[in-house]
């Protein structure tokens, strides 16, 4: 058993006639943030969704701690221990944020069928060990009080967190977020950045995102996708000075007359 | 103890007269009033009003006047079951007259006679309702269809000997207990059976079937509303059998009406009698093409005018009409103070002529009804009786001529004040 | 960083992105446990059927079989609500599970009349869930319309199956008998209606109770969760395909037994009565009586039998000509449905909660 | 081989008019993303006042326009007043609204014109295996299909109907008066639902005589995928062939059955219908 | 830069007014009293915090939202209560959050329908084209479904079809939202080149407060569905106290 949560090797997808990701090699070693990023329809969300089961790749291999994953379906993840966080929140509109959370903690029940149906047995005790949990991680992420509200009533950074407590309830070893800091405001972000920090005191975090202040921040490892192809891996200050990564994806690092140029310090590496 | 095992219930008293005032007599019936099943039924229940009308008008019966609560069912069982008990427990009706339908009053008439309901007349041509041991308060009226058929089968047996002959049958116990009948005398005849569906559409699959087996004669037992279809379809790939129709189906005027859009269409000079034009049907009520001929075609008429509605009378009205008069009969009958017994006995002691051409059969161990029927052929509006009135049993009995002691609407009191 | 801005305490945003969203988040969560659930919502069953008891010694038999047929239409509904409020799987046909208890039930009454009741609804039900792990394993792929379009045809095309076996299952006349009565030690106290009544209610409590249970329980939470967002479930961890296939597992177990109370009830199985009809009412009444919630299902019992009844005594009250009278109580039906539906788009029972909201708090109803 | 023959014909045939309400079906499913249930009564309602304008005409033609006018004023006004205030609730509630219409409308017929049958006439003479009301039947629904196939794929107000259906409020910020698309589409669709009641009302016409159709039309629909008006003709013509074949070689009454049967074939194999494009991306 | 907004201003009305704007959820006000003024060809940012009222802002200055009080004037005239449909077709357009393109179209059809209130054929093809030179991925992209798009596809597709009508005021909710930098700085360099060629003035609301003040000459920041300042960006930008309360910079 070798020390990585993730090992993607030679992961190559198609749609059709177009090649979304082609032959590419990464790993996420354990208790680490890996970057990921890239122009837009390099292929990120598509590594996740391959991670997930929810496409098939034509080509390569995924292995957790060595031993290849094949064949699995998206609702095996949290057995796998793996836990992710989509781009689009994709919280349940229907249900209260406790619930939603609580969805998320449902692995950790053990009862069979009988259970749920007549109430008996485990059941009364796993309701309340998934509730527990769950109230538990909402005081967390901070959002406890807002548990008995429907996602679609709260700002768009609550239901940010709501979202990311479900993803984290079941401390799952490895986290995939899907731009967690779009539409996040600049201290949300901050904020966000510590959380993300801190989560490698249980597991890895596999991170796709374009806000590059975030990414340079908390990434232990970066690598770069363009046309589904790595164009580059490495710490997040070898990326940047990768000029191959300029060229697909930061854009000239001095603004000539450019509008968008950084004009501090501390706000260096600020890309938006 | 298990869900079907049931004891048996007690005797239900039969000397109450439930549903009868100083003035009124409530009786109910349950048919299709809406729904798929609907079309072809209404006007039974607009004669048998028709009919109660004119007796209330002129007095009623033994001074008390008739209402007659004809509840929507939709031919749905449930739906069945649910109406016959608000008639039973909250209309608290007297008896019921006509319930119609097999698959509907099968569902009633063990708790019509548990509960001690006089159940009287029910539309259907079904075996079950002559059963005086299981269901003693049952009295049938339609000829039955393994009667009528027997009829059939002897006639085209005699008539059409080396024709090859096709079944047209609706797939419920209509055609079952046709084909009974039908088999017994026509078992080497037949090359080809075809049912629909009663609420379907179209039967060019199965006209076109019986034209493949080169049916010569086709037996329908239809409803109008498909022997028109059959009729129209055949005409549409000219394929020219002879037709000969069951009771139910042979409604002439009915089928006129539904066939005359078509005429024209036809190019031939724009009459529905070019379909019909000998079709042959047998009947056992009077057919109302005899008109004046016949006393009870000209009272019924003149009955229908005043009372009934604005289609023309048809002899599904008459079918009603004499439900009702046959009812009317009995109640009389039953004496000033009616009860549910009296009305029994009344039924038993019932004359066996009636408006109808042949014996209608109340009593003792048969309490089938009409017993048998005659067969007519159509030609422009005319009737020609081909075969003589009948009767017959529903089992291996023979065949035999009826005589009937018809009586004139004027011997019946409650009719006779008009 | 606490969040500015108190979310609106009511209504959820207007979304129509998924089925039967206009569900309310049920209360699952909302305070804690009040005892053990099957204790709770026993407790409220029998206080149920003692208040189903004293109404029909109240009344005569008439009233006894509307309610009996409240109380089997309240277990079907109840049935449709987990599939389709809860699981956002809408069925056009659930009328053919009816028509699959009350079969087994009459075939057994018929052929086994030593069975014993219990048994023949614990056959009556399990048969339902077979049917119901048959077609939700031939459904589990469809959505929307198709799932719509492959019920409603099932709807139709099961019944037919009484045609094609006429001599085990009596064609389209179906089949007729007389189920056991009270008791002979009761018979002084109820009559057999009344009897009857009390039995479907006892069989539609106990469903009901199992249903309830599982509709807040975590069965009930992945359901809602595979509705809103599916995508999402299976990543939470749902099996998306199983879990759509145990909703019809037990909505068919339900609507089975509710129609083998039918046939207990009325002594009948009879193609006729599950024709499609049957299944387009169950759903409208659902709609009507609310998505969502189990109250919704009650509203809608109601609705199936009094509107009806209703309907009809409009017709016999008012003096009219014979084609109007005879269809005025579909128009009628078709009316209530209309007007229920447009006055409150979330059924009887979204409408009294927010009654009930209004008298507590200010108004708040969302905008779109 | 000659049974065969007549067999297939006659299905053709009959299957036009299914094809012909699938279509209506289809293309309101497209504008608004519900099934209407009342698309029936639409034809009902139409073909009743055809019969009313022909009986006082005498002409059968006056009485089909009269028909199609009826469709669509029935199609908009229903868009108008029931399907647009519940857009905002769960989308079943205006599924449910059309099957409350279906219940009144076909109630309210019954009332004008009682509900025995009424002799209806065919728009052409309909003697012959393959008549000239047949072809009527068949030519016209092609016709339709391709005018919308048109409609949708190459037309601007296609491309609005499309957008309006999808995301309404999205199609309002690029310009499109969604409620007078959407009402232009029921408007539309319906008065092909007249046409598919002046199809199917001939021989005999009662308020339930569309029922089975309908049914049958959704099946329809369904199976050939509610995307494409092809897909509703191919569906209507296969099921109207297949119910043929049943009948004519199995008994009539399996026909319900078999359609079940060969729709959820079909729907396992390709559950969208058979012709939907491939699934779209989820995440 | 090449126009002077202020300079036009004085000759011309302004392209978008909003005066006492309130809007209402329910009991809920999400938007207070918003006076606002948009001079034509400015490219005017609207900033704050999660919930702060901008995209409540958004929709009922296009039509989307009837507000509860106030007046919305596009050009000098009075369009308060006009459908979102009639305001596109006078040249206002929005792009809203998360970019709402139609997933079960194509991304051509999604581009062609952005066209449709377009007068000309020619004048379509042409526009359709300049789209395709922005964002070259939609034009490889052009007949598949546009359910297929990455996140930051589609919010180049929803742009995208905006500026195929022909936009003379285009409001952009969170436009950066899911791009890559390369991409946001093109957009924005992008909505600077439409607005001296073609006179467009651009109402950007935006999360990300340095990028937008960078960007734009004029900007309100909205605080619980009020403005809580208003200003010349480089004033904003360079003033600590409305950094720190406001802009979380
Ligand atoms: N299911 C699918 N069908 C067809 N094409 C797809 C599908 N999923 C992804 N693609 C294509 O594959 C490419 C990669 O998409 P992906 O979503 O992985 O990009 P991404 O790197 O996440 O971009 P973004 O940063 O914009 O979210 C895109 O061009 C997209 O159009
Ligand atoms: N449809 C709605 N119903 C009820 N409340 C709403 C609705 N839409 C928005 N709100 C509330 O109105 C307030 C303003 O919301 P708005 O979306 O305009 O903020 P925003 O500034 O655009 O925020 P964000 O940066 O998250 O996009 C918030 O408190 C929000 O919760
Ligand atoms: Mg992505
Ligand atoms: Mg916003």
């Amino acid at each position: 058993m070798d020390g990585h949560v993730l090992s993607v090797e030679q992961l190559t997808v198609a749609f059709g006639g177009l090649t979304a990701l082609d032959r590419v090699t990464f790993d996420v070693p354990h208790r680490s943030v890996v970057g990921l990023i890239g122009p837009n329809g390099a292929g990120k969300t598509t590594v996740f969704n391959a991670v997930s089961g929810v496409v098939r790749p034509r080509e390569g291999t995924l292995r957790r701690h060595g031993r290849p994953l094949r064949r699995h379906r998206p609702h095996h993840l949290p057995r796998l221990g793996i836990s992710r966080m989509l781009q689009g929140l994709g919280l349940f509109p229907g249900m209260t944020v406790l619930e939603n959370v609580m969805v998320g903690a449902d692995p950790l029940a053990t009862g069979g069928l009988p259970g749920m149906l007549t109430g008996l047995g485990r059941a009364p005790r796993d309701e309340r060990r998934v509730r527990e949990r769950a109230e538990a991680a909402l005081h967390e992420f901070g959002v406890a009080d807002t548990a008995h509200a429907l996602p679609g009533t709260l700002p768009y950074g609550v239901q940010k967190r709501v979202a990311l407590a479900r993803a984290c309830v079941c401390s799952p070893e490895l986290l995939l977020l899907d731009e967690p800091a779009s539409g996040l405001a600049a201290d949300e972000v901050s904020e966000l950045a510590e959380r993300v920090r801190g989560m490698r005191a249980h597991g890895s975090v596999l991170l796709v995102e374009h806000h590059m202040d975030l990414v340079m921040r908390v990434c232990d490892r970066v690598v770069v996708l363009d046309f589904g192809r790595v164009i580059a891996d490495g710490t997040p200050d070898e990326v940047r000075a990768d000029p191959a990564v300029e060229r697909a994806y930061l854009g000239p690092p001095e603004g000539d007359g450019d509008l968008l140029a950084p004009d501090g310090p501390e706000e260096a590496r600020d890309g938006r | 103890t298990g869900a079907g095992q049931t004891g048996e219930g007690a005797e239900a008293d039969l000397d109450v007269s439930t549903g009868v005032t100083d003035d009124t007599v409530t009786i109910g019936a349950h048919m299709p009033l809406t729904g798929p099943a609907a079309p072809g039924y209404s006007q039974i229940s607009v004669g048998a009003q028709a009919v109660y009308d004119f007796v209330n008008a002129n007095g009623g019966v033994h001074g008390r006047t008739i209402e007659y609560l004809a509840e929507d069912d939709a031919y749905d069982p449930t739906r069945t079951v649910e109406v016959t008990r608000e008639l039973v427990h909250q209309d608290e009706i007297f008896a019921m007259v006509g319930g119609l339908g097999t698959p509907t009053h099968s569902k009633v008439v063990d708790f019509l006679n548990t509960e001690g309901v006089p159940d009287l007349f029910p539309s259907s041509g079904a075996l079950m309702w002559n059963d005086p041991e299981k269901y003693p308060l049952t009295y049938g009226y339609q000829v039955d269809y393994t009667k009528e058929s027997k009829i059939l089968g002897e006639y085209i047996s005699e008539e059409f000997e080396d024709a090859k002959v096709g079944y047209l049958l609706q797939n419920d116990d209509v055609g079952v207990d046709s084909q009974r009948g039908l088999d017994m005398y026509l078992q080497d005849q037949a090359v080809s059976v075809e049912h629909y569906e009663s609420g379907a559409e179209d039967l060019s699959a199965q006209i076109a079937g019986l034209e493949r087996e080169g049916a010569e004669v086709v037996v329908c037992a239809c409803i109008p509303n498909y022997v028109a279809l059959g009729l129209l379809e055949s005409a549409r790939i000219g394929y020219e059998p002879q037709f000969i129709t069951s009771s139910i189906g042979g409604d002439t005027v009915t089928l006129r009406g539904l066939l005359s859009s078509f005429a024209e269409q036809a190019g031939s000079g724009g009459d529905p009698d070019d379909f019909l034009n000998g079709l042959m049907t047998l009947g056992y009520l009077p057919p109302v093409e005899l008109g004046g001929d016949d006393p009870w075609v000209a009272f019924l008429r003149g009955v229908y005018d005043e009372y009934g509605g604005d289609a023309p009378l048809s002899n599904t009205t008459v079918y009603g009409m004499v439900q009702a008069v046959q009812f009317v009969r009995a109640l009389e009958a039953a004496g000033e103070d009616p009860t549910r017994a009296s009305l029994i006995e009344a039924l038993e002691s019932l004359e066996p002529g009636g408006p109808g051409l042949v014996p209608f059969s109340s009593t003792g161990e048969d309490r089938g009804g009409y017993a048998g029927g005659f067969i007519t052929r159509y030609e422009d509006g005319e009737l020609e009786m081909v075969r003589d009135p009948a009767v017959t049993d529903n089992a291996e009995g023979d065949i035999e001529p009826a005589e009937v002691d018809r009586p004139l609407p004027e011997d019946i009191g409650p009719l006779a004040q008009g | 960083m606490a969040p500015t801005h108190r979310a609106p305490a009511s209504d959820a945003r207007p979304d129509t992105a998924g089925p039967a969203k206009a569900a309310t988040a049920t209360r699952a969560g909302r305070r804690p446990a009040l005892g053990h659930p099957l204790l709770r919502h026993g407790l409220w069953a029998l206080a149920a059927l003692a208040a189903v008891a004293l109404l029909t010694a109240a009344t005569g038999p008439v009233t006894d079989l509307r309610v009996a047929d409240v109380g089997l239409h309240l277990l079907a509904v109840a049935g449709l609500q987990l599939l389709v409020g809860t699981s956002g799987q809408v069925s056009l046909g659930h009328g053919a599970f009816m028509f699959v208890g009350a079969y087994t039930m009459a075939l057994l009454v018929v052929n086994l009349p030593a069975v014993p009741l219990a048994a023949g609804m614990a056959a009556a039900c399990a048969a339902g869930c077979l049917a119901g792990l048959a077609v939700g394993a031939a459904t589990a792929r469809l959505h929307g319309p198709y799932l719509a379009g492959a019920t409603l045809m099932l709807a139709v095309g099961l019944p037919a199956v009484a045609l094609r076996f006429p001599d085990l299952l009596g064609g389209a006349n179906g089949l007729a008998f007389t189920a056991i009565g009270a008791p002979p030690a009761l018979s002084g106290l109820v009559d057999d209606t009344q009897w009857r009544a009390l039995v479907v209610w006892t069989v539609a409590l106990i469903g009901l109770v199992v249903l309830a249970t599982a509709t807040r329980g975590r069965l009930g939470r992945h359901l809602r969760a595979l509705r809103d967002d599916p995508t999402a479930a299976a990543l939470s961890g749902i099996p998306v395909g199983r879990a759509r296939v145990t909703a019809f597992v037990i909505s068919a177990g339900a609507g089975s037994l509710a129609g083998a109370c039918q046939a207990y009830v009325l002594g009948t199985a009879t193609p006729s009565t599950y024709a499609l009809t049957l299944s387009l009412v169950l759903l409208a009444a659902l709609v009507l009586g609310g998505l969502g919630s189990l109250w919704g299902a009650f509203w809608a019992a109601l609705a199936i039998v009094y509107v009806e009844v209703a309907g009809t005594e409009l017709a016999h009250a008012l003096e009219l000509d014979t084609d109007v009278r005879n269809n005025l109580p579909v128009v009628f039906f078709g009316a209530v449905l209309i007007i229920i539906v447009l006055a409150w788009p979330r059924g009887v029972h979204g409408a009294l909660s927010a009654l009930g909201r209004h008298r507590s708090t200010p108004s708040q109803t969302g905008d779109s | 081989m000659e049974h065969f023959a007549n067999l297939t014909l006659n299905g053709l045939a009959t299957g036009a008019v299914y094809a012909a309400l699938a279509l209506s079906l289809v293309l309101i499913y497209q504008a608004t993303r519900v099934l209407n249930f009342a698309q029936p009564a639409f034809a009902l309602v139409s073909a009743y006042l055809a019969y009313a304008v022909t009986a006082a005409t005498g002409s059968y033609w006056a009485g089909f326009a009269a028909a199609l006018a009826a469709g669509a004023l029935l199609g908009a006004a229903t868009e108008r007043l029931l399907v647009r205030p519940l857009r905002n609730a769960s989308p079943l509630s205006p599924i449910i609204a059309t099957l409350g219409l279906l219940m009144v409308l076909q109630g309210a017929v019954g009332m004008v014109w009682g509900n025995e049958p009424l002799s209806f006439a065919y728009p052409l003479d309909y003697r012959g295996r393959f008549s000239p009301a047949d072809a009527f039947a068949l030519a016209s629904v092609l016709l339709v299909a391709l005018a919308l196939f048109a409609l949708y794929r190459f037309t601007p107000a296609g491309l609005r109907m499309r957008a309006a259906a999808i995301r309404p409020e999205a199609a309002r910020l690029s310009g499109v008066r969604v409620g007078a698309v959407l009402a232009s589409a029921w408007a539309l669709a319906s008065a092909i639902g007249a046409l598919a009641g002046m199809l199917a009302a001939p021989p005999f016409l009662t308020p339930n005589a569309f029922d089975l159709v309908f049914v049958f039309a959704i099946a329809a629909a369904v199976a050939g995928g509610l995307e494409n008006p092809f897909g509703a003709v191919a569906g209507g013509l296969a099921v109207g062939v297949l119910l043929s074949y049943v009948t004519g070689y199995a008994g009539p009454e399996l026909t319900a059955l078999a359609a079940l049967v060969v729709l959820l074939t079909v729907l396992a194999l390709k559950p969208d219908g058979l012709f939907s494009r491939a699934a779209a991306r989820k995440v | 830069m090449a126009a002077d907004p202020a300079l036009r201003a004085a000759s011309a009305p302004p392209a978008l007014r909003t005066e006492g704007l309130t809007v209402h959820y329910g009991a809920v006000r999400a938007l207070d009293t918003v006076d606002l003024e948009v001079a034509p060809g400015a490219l005017h940012a609207v900033l704050g915090a999660n919930g702060a009222g901008k995209t409540t802002f958004l929709r009922a200055a296009s039509g989307l939202h009837p507000p509860r009080s106030g007046r919305v004037l596009l050009f000098g005239e009075d369009v308060t209560g006009a459908p979102a449909e009639e305001l596109v077709r006078r040249g206002l357009l929005h792009v809203p959050e998360g970019g709402g393109v139609l997933t079960e179209l194509t991304v051509e059809e999604n581009l062609r329908l952005g066209g449709l209130v377009r007068r000309g054929r020619a004048a379509r093809a042409a526009a359709l084209g300049e789209v395709y030179d922005l964002f070259e991925p939609l034009r490889e992209r052009r007949t598949r479904s546009a359910s297929s798009l990455s996140g930051g596809e589609r919010q180049m597709l929803a742009i995208g079809r905006a500026l195929m009508a022909g936009p003379r005021v285009i409001l952009l909710d969170e436009p950066s939202l899911g791009l890559a930098p390369l991409i946001t700085r093109r957009i924005m360099h992008l909505l600077q080149d439409l607005r001296s060629r073609t006179g467009l003035t651009v109402v950007l609301v935006e999360q990300n407060a340095r990028t937008a003040l960078r960007a734009s000459d004029r900007a309100h920041v909205l605080d619980q569905g009020a403005v809580a300042t208003e200003g010349p960006s480089a004033d904003l930008l360079g003033d600590p106290r409305v950094r720190a309360a406001y802009l979380g910079l």
